[in-house]
């Protein structure tokens, strides 16, 4: 039984179908990529899943429970966590605050609890903590005090995969985590994907970097204008004709240049 | 790295605080300074409420003084035609205007900036119609006199250094309050919704419930100063819970640094002392005193402008620089 | 010490106020008047600026012109007045603050004003605490209807002026009436009048509408009254709108004549409303027209040397509210002549309190222990506009 | 009802509703170019009447008055933007919602000190009995304000469409950073806007002085309509500002004739919340899909 099960999911905005009656699944401890030409409706796809946008047809069951439509935050706290393509990062608070917020769904402190400060100083102490082992696991712990909007780029995005691990998710969507990243950059964010992997958490990755889908993907869904038109192993998908052809156009497809 | 700098155990300030609020009536026993300070400690509590909701959580209203309008005119009520002990006057107005926080909560749920100023913007509108309009219990235009002062356990506090130990003693524990708030997951759960709301629910947030029990909050903290305004004053009329009071309220929040709870409160006590600047400045001649009283709203405009271009960050912004804190430190 | 920071800020601005040496010559509770020369000091809270303008600055000429003559004239038993000025900015938190200071530090034995309803309000509570006298130039009948024995009310209230009115009215035949009120203090207040007298004046209210300050356009208002088909229109209306009102109705082709109180007895009406304020009738005092205090009578001399010296020294005739100031001086000087003994505020109250047959701008004044506006219905007369001004109807 | 007298509760919805208008206009050119809204809208409405009147005060006549109130509160609204608000550009739009706040304090104080507490009146400019359009009657002076209103108007949308300036600001309402690497200078764009407002808001002033009068304290008032106007339309789309404004003088005018005036503003405000509620843009307003 595969830890998300995605069917039929479908949106239009207006005449335009953005996802066609998507299915496919992904099993626990995995690392599956999606991949798919510019507006195939990935980034829309993943909005879907986490609640973000509610969809038009379909269903989304995680973990073995209904989770479609349901509010984004909602769904974090389930444990499905997720990234953005263009982050959305607390641009004024430093990287370790950052992270803290999201650690904070530890802490146990309404409104009532925290105006009196009554017993918080253990769970805060914690979800500090929690916090600097997280900026470690994703290898920029000497940003902790740096304000996010100073931090170069690709720091933002493992700053991001660090905020999104804080909420101890048992899946995380990852939306184009390797966009703009220079060589070295890419290196050390595949070495923080093994060892968020290698933690437990089960990843699924946007990504148009095909050198990072080959090496970490274990399976890969393609999608084109919406619909899914392959989905399989690396090897397997790097010779399947309809993806050539999505990519490269008719002519290449059979030729094979 | 072990912080070395002198921590303050929080209950050493606030027993500076408290020493300082009763240290005023002795050190100056003028019954003008307490009246004026009075109003100064009732818009300290509603700046408390507002920088809560607009400076950290980011969610603008323009309908604050209908608020503390709402706690006034109920306490006012209960007291005066049903005849209920201040504190029971007080915390019903608190818990109405929480509720009207709540109801103006929902458009928040869909609106946005200038749509959210103007919703709330209407929602000041139309309280002041139903102030004026509702005479049976508000008295109408000419407004309403002869409330009683704020009893508690019996004892009337009727001297003018008593209503100032109660507006101020009451504001402290509000300050606190809120001050822990903001130290605090709800209050950085609010910094995260101001910054990005989908950068708030990635993080497991629930932005409905947080904009909707701050909406209440704040307005609770608000109806709490309009029930404590009413008793200390004796009379109130529509006019004080008018559309440019809550457009002050809003300017000394920005004035104040968006970020601080320092920065606000310290623009709540100057913007609202402004206005009686020329009875507190010792040794003015009569006619500064005409001058200063005529050019006052002038003053008053240049001052915010002055402020907010100086020290865009605001009050808030200059108290940070001066204390080397911790880029991004959320600075209370 | 992170979160309580804004506590230490608090603690250090409150700490910083306290040390202002503020307190001055703070004198607690009633003040003494004092011996010799020393002059008789009098409060005066006005709205100098704010929505009242207005109000405060013609008013605050009419004290300063009679406070000069008064003193120029030796005074009052030889000890000249002064008057302390304070602006409440038509703000009723600050008409209180201001009370509050001119009684702890100025020690002024009584407070003229203030200017507006809701600021006098404000100030009872403080002024009947500390045992000072108010002499109040607002309008609203609240003022001396909710009776308290320390405060006093020079200006004709809704209470004269409506029944005057519409017993006017009913004279010339109009029995019924559409009114158009305003949704501020005056305009409620009036209201309440004519609907509670309609029926003792004869006239019955057939169309009863409102209209906001600030309002740009009352013609909806007055379609719905011109439905009503009523033999005239009453206009019960402070502020630049009444002039809108007396417009709109011109355009509406309304032929029905046009009626009002003091609240239009402005100069501004007649200027705004141009042609539209030709034949409007309003009833109110005798300083629009000093003729109507009838010649030779003192009222008369004492009208027309005020209106001159006015017009001498601010270059413009006196409009109702510098009479009510004048009144409100006087009355307080007259009162300080009368007493004798020790001159104290309760002893000033009381002489205020027995002014009998004072003769002023807004008329003569007899005060008493049940009545503190001291004015009554032959105070008023009925004016037509013609010709840009006001013309006694009679 | 007859037909005569609904008509003129129209006619005087439409007569409010182009003040109304003219000063949501004024709104919406500068929500355009800065993304903020003025707070001083409301004081170039309240200049335009008081500088015309004392421009007629010099001898000037009416209609030359106007022309050269219009002018100086345009000069005066650029004078702003160049003093108070260019340097704040980096500032964030709270700041700069401030400074409008405090400007338009130091206005409305300045014109009381400088022209006086109470009430100016002007002479209408063409004087005559009203003229009666199927039994309702309409002031010659309310045709001269819709006159005024169109002429705005169509000016406005020539100007948009038609002229470089026109696409750059609209360019600028769409996106700052855009614009300018366009080689659109922004700095210059904004301060046109606010001249343009400034005139806007004054053309209001000037227009309605003969019926209403005006004084140093008549902007807030409309200031607070014309922004519910923007709302109502929906900010940013001129059109959309002028029907904003014609509905809510509609509004307010209907309700007098059906409910009662003594609610007129709290239905006409209770009936924009509810198309807050509904349509969160205003009634015309372009839905911005947030890109998440």
């Amino acid at each position: 039984m595969s830890l998300l099960a995605v069917r039929g999911l479908t949106r239009r905005f207006g005449g335009l179908t953005a996802v066609d009656d998507v299915s496919f699944d992904v099993h626990e401890g995995s690392i599956k990529a999606v991949i798919g030409p510019n507006g195939a409706g990935k980034s829309t796809l993943f909005n879907l899943i986490t609640g973000f946008d509610p969809p038009d047809a379909g269903s989304v069951r995680f973990d073995g429970r209904e989770i479609t439509g349901q509010r984004a935050d909602r769904i974090v706290r389930s444990g499905l966590a997720r990234t953005f393509q263009n982050t959305e990062l607390f641009e004024e608070l430093s990287a370790l605050e950052n992270v803290r917020i999201a650690a904070d769904l530890g802490v146990r402190a309404g409104f009532v609890r925290s105006a009196l400060r009554v017993g918080l100083t253990a769970g805060e102490r914690e979800s500090v903590e929690q916090a600097r082992r997280l900026l470690r696991l994703a290898g920029i712990a000497e940003f902790a005090q740096a304000r996010a909007s100073d931090m170069p780029h690709g720091t933002r995005r493992l700053l991001e995969i660090a905020r999104a691990l804080a909420t101890t998710p048992r899946v995380m969507l990852l939306d184009e985590p390797a966009a703009g990243l220079n060589g070295a950059e890419t290196r050390t964010l595949i070495d923080a994907l093994y060892r968020i992997r290698d933690a437990g958490v089960t990843l699924v990755v946007v990504e148009h970097d095909m050198g990072l889908v080959m090496e970490i993907a274990e399976e890969i869904l393609v999608l084109d204008r919406g619909a899914k038109i392959a989905e399989g192993p690396p090897l397997l998908i790097q010779k399947d004709t309809a993806v050539i052809e999505a990519y490269l156009g008719e002519e290449c497809a059979d030729v094979g240049c | 790295m072990i912080r070395t700098r002198l921590a303050f155990s929080p209950y050493v300030a606030i027993a500076i605080a408290a020493a300082a609020v009763a240290a005023v009536p002795v050190l100056s026993p003028d019954r003008y300074l307490l009246k004026v300070l009075v109003y100064v400690g009732v818009n300290v509590i509603v700046i408390a409420g507002l920088a809560l909701l607009f400076g950290h959580a980011g969610q603008i209203s323009m309908g604050h003084a209908a608020f503390v309008g709402i706690g006034a005119y109920t306490s006012a009520y209960c007291v005066g035609h049903v005849g209920l002990p201040w504190l029971v006057g007080a915390l019903a107005g608190t818990a109405l205007a929480a509720a009207g926080g709540l109801v103006l909560a929902l458009p928040a749920l869909r609106l946005r900036g200038h749509y959210l100023a103007m919703a709330t913007l209407g929602f000041n509108e139309i309280m002041y119609v139903a102030f004026r309009e509702a005479r049976g219990i508000t008295g109408g235009g000419d407004g309403l006199g002869g409330i009683s002062y704020p009893e508690v356990a019996g004892l009337s506090i009727d001297s003018p250094v008593g209503v100032y130990l109660l507006v101020w003693g009451v504001a402290l524990v509000v300050l606190l309050l809120v001050a822990n708030i903001l130290r605090s997951r709800p209050g950085r759960a609010m910094r995260a919704l101001h910054a990005t709301e989908n950068g708030a629910l990635a993080c497991g947030i629930d932005t409905v419930g947080l904009k909707i029990r701050t909406f209440a909050l704040s307005a609770g903290l608000a109806g709490l100063a309009g029930a404590l305004y009413a008793h200390s004053v004796g009379f109130i009329s529509p006019g004080t819970f008018g559309l440019d009071q809550s457009v002050i309220y809003v300017a000394i929040v920005v004035v104040g640094g968006a970020g601080s709870l320092a920065g606000p409160v310290l623009a709540a006590i100057a913007l609202t002392l402004l206005p009686y600047a020329d009875a507190l400045i010792p040794g003015l001649g009569k006619d500064a005193v005409a001058l200063l009283q005529d050019w006052e709203a002038d003053i008053y405009g240049i001052a915010m402008i002055a402020v907010v271009i100086l020290a865009p960050a605001g009050i808030g912004g200059l108290l940070t620089r001066l204390r080397i804190g911790r880029a991004g430190e959320a600075h209370v | 010490m992170r979160g309580t920071k804004v506590l230490a800020v608090v603690a250090a601005v409150l700490l910083a106020l306290a040390c202002l040496p503020v307190g001055g010559c703070s004198v607690d509770g009633a003040a003494e008047g004092g011996e010799g020369s020393e002059p008789y000091r009098i409060g005066a809270v006005l709205s100098l600026t704010g929505t009242y303008a207005g109000l405060g600055i013609p008013e605050k000429n009419a004290i300063e012109l009679e406070v000069a003559r008064i003193n120029d004239a030796g005074g009052v038993g030889g000890r000249p007045i002064e008057v302390i000025y304070e602006d409440d900015a038509t703000d009723a938190a600050k008409s209180q603050a201001a009370a509050v200071r001119l009684i702890d530090e100025e020690g002024v034995l009584a407070i003229i004003g203030a200017s507006g309803t809701g600021q006098t309000m404000a100030m009872r509570a403080d002024a009947e605490r500390a045992g000072v006298p108010i002499i109040s130039m607002a309008g609203g009948s609240v003022i001396t209807d909710d009776f308290s024995e320390w405060v006093f009310q020079t200006p004709w209230p809704n209470r004269i002026v409506v029944p005057f009115v519409l017993d006017q009215m009913a004279a010339a035949g109009h029995t019924s009436i559409g009114l158009i009120s305003d949704t501020g203090g005056y305009g409620v207040d009036g209201r309440d009048y004519v609907l509670a007298h309609a029926g003792e004046a004869g006239v019955t209210v057939v169309a009863d509408e409102t209209y906001n300050a600030g309002d740009t356009d009352m013609s909806s208002q007055l379609t719905k009254i011109r439905a009503a088909e009523p033999d005239a229109v009453l206009i019960w209306a402070a502020g630049k709108e009444a002039a809108i009102i007396a417009r709109n109705a011109r355009q509406l082709n309304m032929t029905q004549p046009l009626y009002g109180g003091s609240g239009i007895a402005r100069a501004e009406f007649i200027d705004g409303a141009g042609e539209a304020a030709e034949g409007v009738r309003l009833g109110t005092g005798k300083i629009l027209v000093p003729e109507a205090f009838g010649e030779g009578t003192e009222s008369y001399e004492v009208a027309t040397s005020f209106i001159s010296r006015y017009e001498d020294a601010y270059g413009t005739k006196p409009d109702i509210f510098a009479g009510h100031a004048y009144d409100a001086i006087g009355l307080v000087a007259d009162a300080l002549g009368r007493i004798e003994g020790e001159v104290t505020s309760d002893s000033l109250r009381d002489a205020l309190e027995k002014t009998s047959g004072w003769v002023g701008i807004d008329g003569t004044f007899t005060y008493s222990a049940t009545d503190h506006n001291g004015l009554t219905q032959d105070e008023m007369v009925l004016y037509i506009i013609e010709g840009g001004t006001w013309r006694l109807d009679r | 009802m007859e037909a005569a007298e609904f008509l003129q509760y129209v006619i005087a919805g439409l007569k409010s509703g182009s003040i109304y208008a003219l000063v949501a206009l004024g709104f919406t050119v500068v929500y355009g170019s800065t993304g903020i809204i003025n707070f001083a809208q409301g004081e170039f409405f309240m200049l335009g009447g008081v500088l015309t009147v004392w421009f007629y005060g010099l001898g000037l006549p009416v209609p030359i008055a106007g022309l050269a109130a219009v002018a100086t509160t345009a000069a005066l609204g650029i004078l702003f933007e160049r003093f108070a608000l260019r340097k704040q550009r980096s500032a964030g739009p709270l700041v700069l919602v401030i400074i409008t706040i405090g400007g338009s304090m130091v206005m409305k104080s300045l014109a009381r000190h400088l022209f006086g507490p109470d009430e100016l009146s002007l002479p209408e400019f063409t004087p005559g009995p009203s003229i009666d359009i199927a039994g309702a009657a309409v002031e010659r002076q309310a045709l001269w304000v819709w006159g005024l209103t169109i002429v705005a108007v169509v000016v406005l949308w020539w100007l948009y469409r038609k002229t470089r300036l026109g696409r750059a600001m609209r360019a600028c309402s769409i996106s700052h950073d855009a614009a300018r690497l366009m080689g659109i200078d922004t700095a210059r764009i904004v301060m046109v806007s606010f001249g343009i407002a400034a005139a806007l808001g004054a053309l209001a002033g000037f227009a309605v002085t003969p019926l209403t009068q005006t004084s140093w304290d008549a902007g807030a008032a409309i200031g607070v309509k014309g922004f519910a106007a923007a709302i109502l339309g929906g900010l940013g789309n001129p059109v959309a500002s002028v029907v904003g404004g014609l509905v809510l003088g509609l509004l307010e005018s209907l309700s007098v004739a059906f409910i009662s005036s003594t609610y007129k503003d709290a239905i006409s405000l209770a009936v924009l919340l509810i198309v807050l509620f509904a349509r969160p843009q205003g009634l015309f307003g372009s839905a911005r899909r947030e890109k998440v």
